[in-house]
């Protein structure tokens, strides 16, 4: 049927690409959540070992997937409140482009800033 | 009538999944966010340690915080896992295979998560 | 492939649909379509359709059958009219029993609004007949039409071309389609055979109608030493979009638009004192080309103006949403503010295979059925049109036509049984395909279209005489010749729609000969057919039907006299 | 002005794979491409295939791909299009020649919901009322003409072609919403399930292509919501 590339060639409106952005961060937080229960659980094994790993954490590369990390939690969760409101508010759906805009304004006011500040430090 | 397909029984499971997704994911929102305000950002990397953790799991408060946005996010995640699997693994066996291995990841996990949090004995403060 | 049915319906628009409901349950029965159902070109029909409810004000069928006979210019068969206006009554209520959504007044009832030549008291004033569903009437009836179909497990042959019908020992066996998916031409034998298939309004070239509507029904009828009736009646809707034809609705006028000329003029008070703009449209489409001829077209160009600036967005938005629409997308101009461009527009055919009142195909001055043929719809000719349709009378024709159509096949099915089919009964239809697909001719079809619609736009259409038309048979002869070279490049057998525009194209030539020289021969000017040579109606010489006969020789004209009940003929005067 | 048109051609009788076929002549700005399809088919190649009718959008017969999104070809002007159009045929059915597609899977879809005004109540005599409120309610979604332009531009319905998609849902909307009608708990029945209205995410790439601006997500929302209340 239609093939992965093609989802990108549609013209669909705003509202296409919010949904892309929605999915991608939401199976991406996943993701992230997986590997985070396994480090979370390995305090069990005393502070040796879970302070060690933490060094990872504080790598560079680390330091700026988690500013990624934030920037998809932010944007599906606002996201997530645009589709909420749609949804149990239907009369809301003829302002669709307009609320899509909006969550992309919104959330690009949140986490540049945020984005700087956290990487700030990997800077330090 | 090719492709019609005899649509499936209603079972109201995808109606609860929906609501679900969307009172989760409200939920979510202060608790997800409250947590990478706390640990990402406030504080951040560079101050988090066994110390940390201990001081925090010391009050029972932070400890249900973090179990609630664990089960919440666990359900919610595997739940907008399963519906990506649903549209885009359509042969049977696979779908199910997929779908499984979502579930029992997903199980194992909560529970790998669960008892971190709930075993956890932080050590007397020196 | 030879398939055996009860009874075969040919079209799937209004009238189609109508008859293949009568016809669902009571009989094995199959609908044929070149269009998917909801194509059809009954989904344009926008401004309502008539019918005496009188959910406004006082209003009686009597009161619309005196409208529709003098709207006919007298021409109509009144007893025909009669069952129209009768009928129109029980017909709205059935749909709206099925669901359609039609508009609504305050207290829930169906909603009317007046329309042309619609009037109360016997032409005293306009009356409110027109029952609507916003603009989108016709949408509403074709999808309604439908869904009952659904309900009712019709089953439809979707985008089967029919080609050819078959008629044995004077009574009818059947006919022969193109199955467009394959390219295999099919044979349907069957006891009854409905024609429903619409008008022929692509032989002009500025039109309201649809590419498909190319006359295929009147034409393999036609073949068939059937005669068309009135064929030289052919109805120019005043207001269509300049240069397109796209339809503005007469609803428009119904809810308060106002023809103006280059001088800002409401010119149609000088045409029709009582009615203005609301005369009926033989009358408006004339006064428009008038208005042009003498010089005051809008930038002396041949257009004028339809004003609907003055009735605010609320009239617009709500009951002419779609109008409002085409001339925002079309003209790229807001009908808020500026008034519309517009122009006369072919549209509608009054004439058509003639049946009697139960849909029975009738192939002489007597009246004589063709047992098992049926026709309905905008193909027909009943007449209840007569000379001149009223807005929101086809509508009305398609379905209650197209119901009796339909009641009288499910009766004859019941009774008869099916004639033998002839011997190679498919073979004339193989050979107009192989003809086709095999030509070495060098002719583009389309070229031969472009002459045929500039010159029939030119010589045959709102305003004729001797000359123009003379000249218009010589024009058909040579197309004709020229159809005969007719080249094809595709020579594929899969949805081949090149063959299908050729073939369609060979129809529209037969359906303007035939309109040529019945328009011709008719030296009088009554409804729509108006001679410059001979501008007064001839009561006394013409007030007849014309049947049209092909012949080796040509068209042969015969005529049958016009039914009067109730209304004796008077001139017409709104 | 001098337009381009770049059409994928296709016909599996001669053709192995999809090729690019292009076409370059004078037209109006105000064209509808429609006119430029025709001039194409009528003028320099009679066998590019596609679907047509009413050419005022009204029939619903030529939904495809313009520029990469859902249209009518017959309700936009070439002045709207820029000098190089791209017009592929709609995506998600099966493509039997050039644009043409096969919509029969779309239509038994349509047909699955149920699409007609079901009563138990015997009719009465003259019209059943219905308040100029009632009637509002389901406006919108009456003014569906079964193009298509919307299924096919849903990414839930490219994922998987099982989801009933947004046209059906339109269609059911259409009905029960209509206060004459009964039968609202079959046609929700066929609703509530993975394929039917739960498959939508409302990406609003229905509501882009309707060619009638209907707003489709909301009908959907709208449906979702009854699915609810009736539920809770
Ligand atoms: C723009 C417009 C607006 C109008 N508005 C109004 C109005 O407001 N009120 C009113 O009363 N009237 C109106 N009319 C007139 C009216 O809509 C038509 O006359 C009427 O709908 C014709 O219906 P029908 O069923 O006869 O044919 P159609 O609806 O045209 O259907 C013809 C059917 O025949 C099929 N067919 C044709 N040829 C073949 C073939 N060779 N083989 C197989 N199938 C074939 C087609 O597929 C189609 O299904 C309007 C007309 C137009 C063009
Ligand atoms: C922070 C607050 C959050 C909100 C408001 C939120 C909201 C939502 C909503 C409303 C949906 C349903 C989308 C739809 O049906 O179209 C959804 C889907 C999803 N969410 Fe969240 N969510 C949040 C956090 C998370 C987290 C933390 C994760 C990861 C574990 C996550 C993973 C997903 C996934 C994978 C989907 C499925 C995506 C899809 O189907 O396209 N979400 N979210
Ligand atoms: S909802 Fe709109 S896009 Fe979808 S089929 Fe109906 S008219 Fe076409
Ligand atoms: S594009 Fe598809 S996902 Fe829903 S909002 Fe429209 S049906
Ligand atoms: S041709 Fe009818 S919708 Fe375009």
């Amino acid at each position: 049927m239609v093939k992965p590339l093609e989802y990108l060639t549609y013209r669909g409106g705003p509202g296409h690409w919010s949904w892309i952005l929605h999915r991608l961060a939401g199976v991406g937080v996943f993701l992230f959540l997986l590997i985070h229960i396994v480090d979370i659980a390995l305090i069990g094994w005393g502070p040796k070992v879970f302070n060690k790993l933490l060094f990872l954490y504080r790598a560079p590369a680390f330091r700026t997937g988690e500013v990624l990390l934030v920037g998809a939690v932010l944007y599906h969760a606002i996201n997530g409140i645009r589709i909420c409101i749609i949804d149990f508010w239907p009369e809301t759906m003829a302002l669709h482009r307009k609320l899509t805009y909006a969550v992309g304004i919104i959330f690009v006011a949140l986490f540049i800033p945020t984005a700087i500040y956290m990487l700030s430090f990997v800077v330090k | 009538m090719n492709g019609a397909g005899r649509p499936k029984p209603e079972s109201g499971l995808e109606l609860y999944a929906w609501i679900f997704m969307r009172i989760s994911g409200i939920a979510l929102l202060v608790l997800a966010l409250g947590h990478l305000l706390i640990m990402h950002i406030v504080h951040n990397v560079d101050h988090i340690d066994f110390q940390f953790v201990a001081q925090r799991y010391a009050t029972p408060f932070w400890r249900t915080y973090d179990l609630v946005l664990l089960w919440l996010a666990m359900i919610h995640g595997v739940n907008g896992v399963r519906t990506v699997l649903v549209d885009y693994v359509s042969p049977r066996g696979w779908r199910t295979a997929s779908l499984a291995s979502l579930y029992l990841l997903g199980f194992v996990l909560l529970a790998l998560g669960s008892l971190a949090i709930l075993t956890f004995q932080p050590p007397m403060a020196p | 492939m030879v398939q055996r049915y009860d009874a075969v319906v040919v079209g799937a628009g209004g009238a189609g649909l109508m008859a293949a409901l009568q016809l669902a349950g009571r009989g094995h029965v199959a609908v044929l379509s070149k269009l998917y159902p909801t194509r059809s070109h009954t989904g344009t029909a926008q401004g309502g359709i008539g019918a005496a409810l009188g959910n406004h004000e006082e209003d009686h069928w009597e009161w619309h059958m005196f409208d529709t006979v003098k709207g006919s210019d007298y021409l109509a068969d009144q007893d025909a009219v009669e069952i129209l206006c009768r009928e129109a009554i029980e017909t709205v209520y059935d749909l709206e029993h099925w669901g359609l959504p039609f508009s609504r007044t305050p207290e829930g009832k169906i909603a009317q609004r007046p329309f042309g030549g619609h009037t109360r008291e016997f032409g005293k004033a306009p009356v409110r007949r027109s029952c609507y569903a916003a603009d989108r009437t016709g949408h509403m009836i074709l999808q309604t039409c439908y869904q009952q179909c659904i309900k009712h497990d019709v089953h439809f042959y979707n985008e089967y071309h029919v080609l050819d019908l078959l008629i044995e020992n004077g009574r009818c066996a059947g006919v022969v389609a193109l199955c467009l998916a394959t390219g295999e031409i099919c044979t349907f034998h069957a006891k009854a055979v409905l024609f429903a298939t619409g008008g022929c309004g692509k032989m002009y070239r500025v039109s309201s109608n649809a590419h498909s509507l190319t006359g295929d029904g009147m034409a393999v009828v036609y073949r068939r030493a059937i005669p068309l009736e009135d064929m030289e009646f052919f109805q120019f809707h005043p207001t269509g979009i300049y240069k397109m034809g796209i339809l503005l609705s007469e609803a428009a006028r119904g809810e308060g638009a106002i023809l103006r000329n280059k001088l800002n003029e409401r010119f149609m008070e000088r045409y029709a004192p009582a009615l203005l703009d609301l005369a009926p449209r033989d009358l408006t489409s004339r006064a428009i080309y008038r208005e042009i001829r003498e010089g005051r077209g809008i930038e002396g160009k041949n257009y004028v103006h339809l004003d609907m600036t003055h009735l605010g967005s609320e009239v617009l938005d709500k009951k002419l949403p779609d109008i409002t629409e085409f001339v925002r997308t079309y003209m790229g101009i807001d009908p808020l503010t500026h008034p519309v461009p517009i122009q006369p527009t072919a549209h509608y055919a009054m004439g058509g295979i003639p049946t009697d009142v139960d849909g029975r195909v009738v192939i002489d001055e007597k009246n004589t059925p063709l047992p098992g043929l049926y026709a309905a719809g905008e193909v027909a000719c009943v007449s209840v049109h007569g000379a001149n349709r009223l807005g929101t009378n086809s509508l009305v024709d398609i379905l209650v036509f197209g119901r009796r159509g339909g009641r009288h096949a499910v009766k004859f099915i019941q009774e008869n049984d099916w004639v033998p089919l002839p011997a190679h009964a498919d073979e004339p239809a193989r050979a107009l395909v192989s003809q086709v697909l095999k030509s070495t001719g060098k002719e583009r079809a389309a070229d031969i279209r472009d002459v045929l619609q500039d010159e029939m736009m030119d010589k045959a259409s709102v305003f004729r005489d001797a000359k123009g038309l003379t000249a218009m048979r010589g024009k058909l002869r040579e197309l004709r010749d020229r159809y005969r070279q007719v080249k094809s490049e595709d020579h594929g057998a899969r949805y081949n729609t090149e063959l299908l525009e050729v073939i369609e194209l060979g129809g529209l030539l037969d359906v303007a000969d035939v309109l040529v020289e019945s328009a011709l021969a008719r030296q009088e000017s009554r409804g729509g057919h108006y001679r410059e040579d001979f501008p007064k109606r001839d009561d006394a010489n013409w007030l007849k039907h014309t049947l049209a006969y092909q012949t080796p020789k040509g068209v042969e004209l015969k005529f049958k006299p016009v039914t009067i009940t109730k209304f004796q003929p008077m001139e017409r005067k709104y | 002005m001098q337009v381009t048109l770049r059409i994928k051609r296709f016909n599996p009788e001669k053709d192995k794979e999809p090729w690019w076929g292009e076409y370059k002549f004078a037209a109006e700005p105000t064209d509808r491409l429609l006119d430029a399809l025709n001039y194409v088919k009528w003028y320099l190649d009679g066998s590019l295939t596609y679907r047509r009718s009413c050419a005022h959008g009204i029939c619903g017969s030529d939904a495809m791909q313009i520029n990469g999104s859902n249209r009518l070809a017959c309700k936009v002007l070439l002045m709207n299009l820029g000098q190089k159009i791209t017009i592929e045929p709609l995506r998600g059915y099966r493509v039997i020649k050039d644009l043409l597609v096969d919509m029969d899977a779309f239509l038994a879809k349509y047909r699955s919901v149920r699409p007609y005004l079901v009563t138990h109540t015997p009719d009465p005599e003259k019209e059943r009322l219905q308040s100029p409120a009632d009637r509002e309610k389901f406006d919108d979604t009456t003014k569906c003409i079964l193009c298509g332009a919307c299924t096919s531009g849903c990414p839930s319905f490219w994922a998987d072609g099982e989801y009933v998609g947004p046209a059906a849902i339109v269609n059911a909307h259409r009905f029960l919403f209509d206060s004459r009608d009964e039968g609202g708990e079959d046609r929700m029945q066929v609703l509530n399930t993975l394929d039917g209205v739960w498959r939508c995410r409302t990406i609003f790439n229905c509501v882009e292509a309707c060619p009638r601006e209907i707003n489709v997500t909301r009908a959907i929302g709208e449906v979702k919501k009854a699915l609810l209340y009736r539920k809770i």
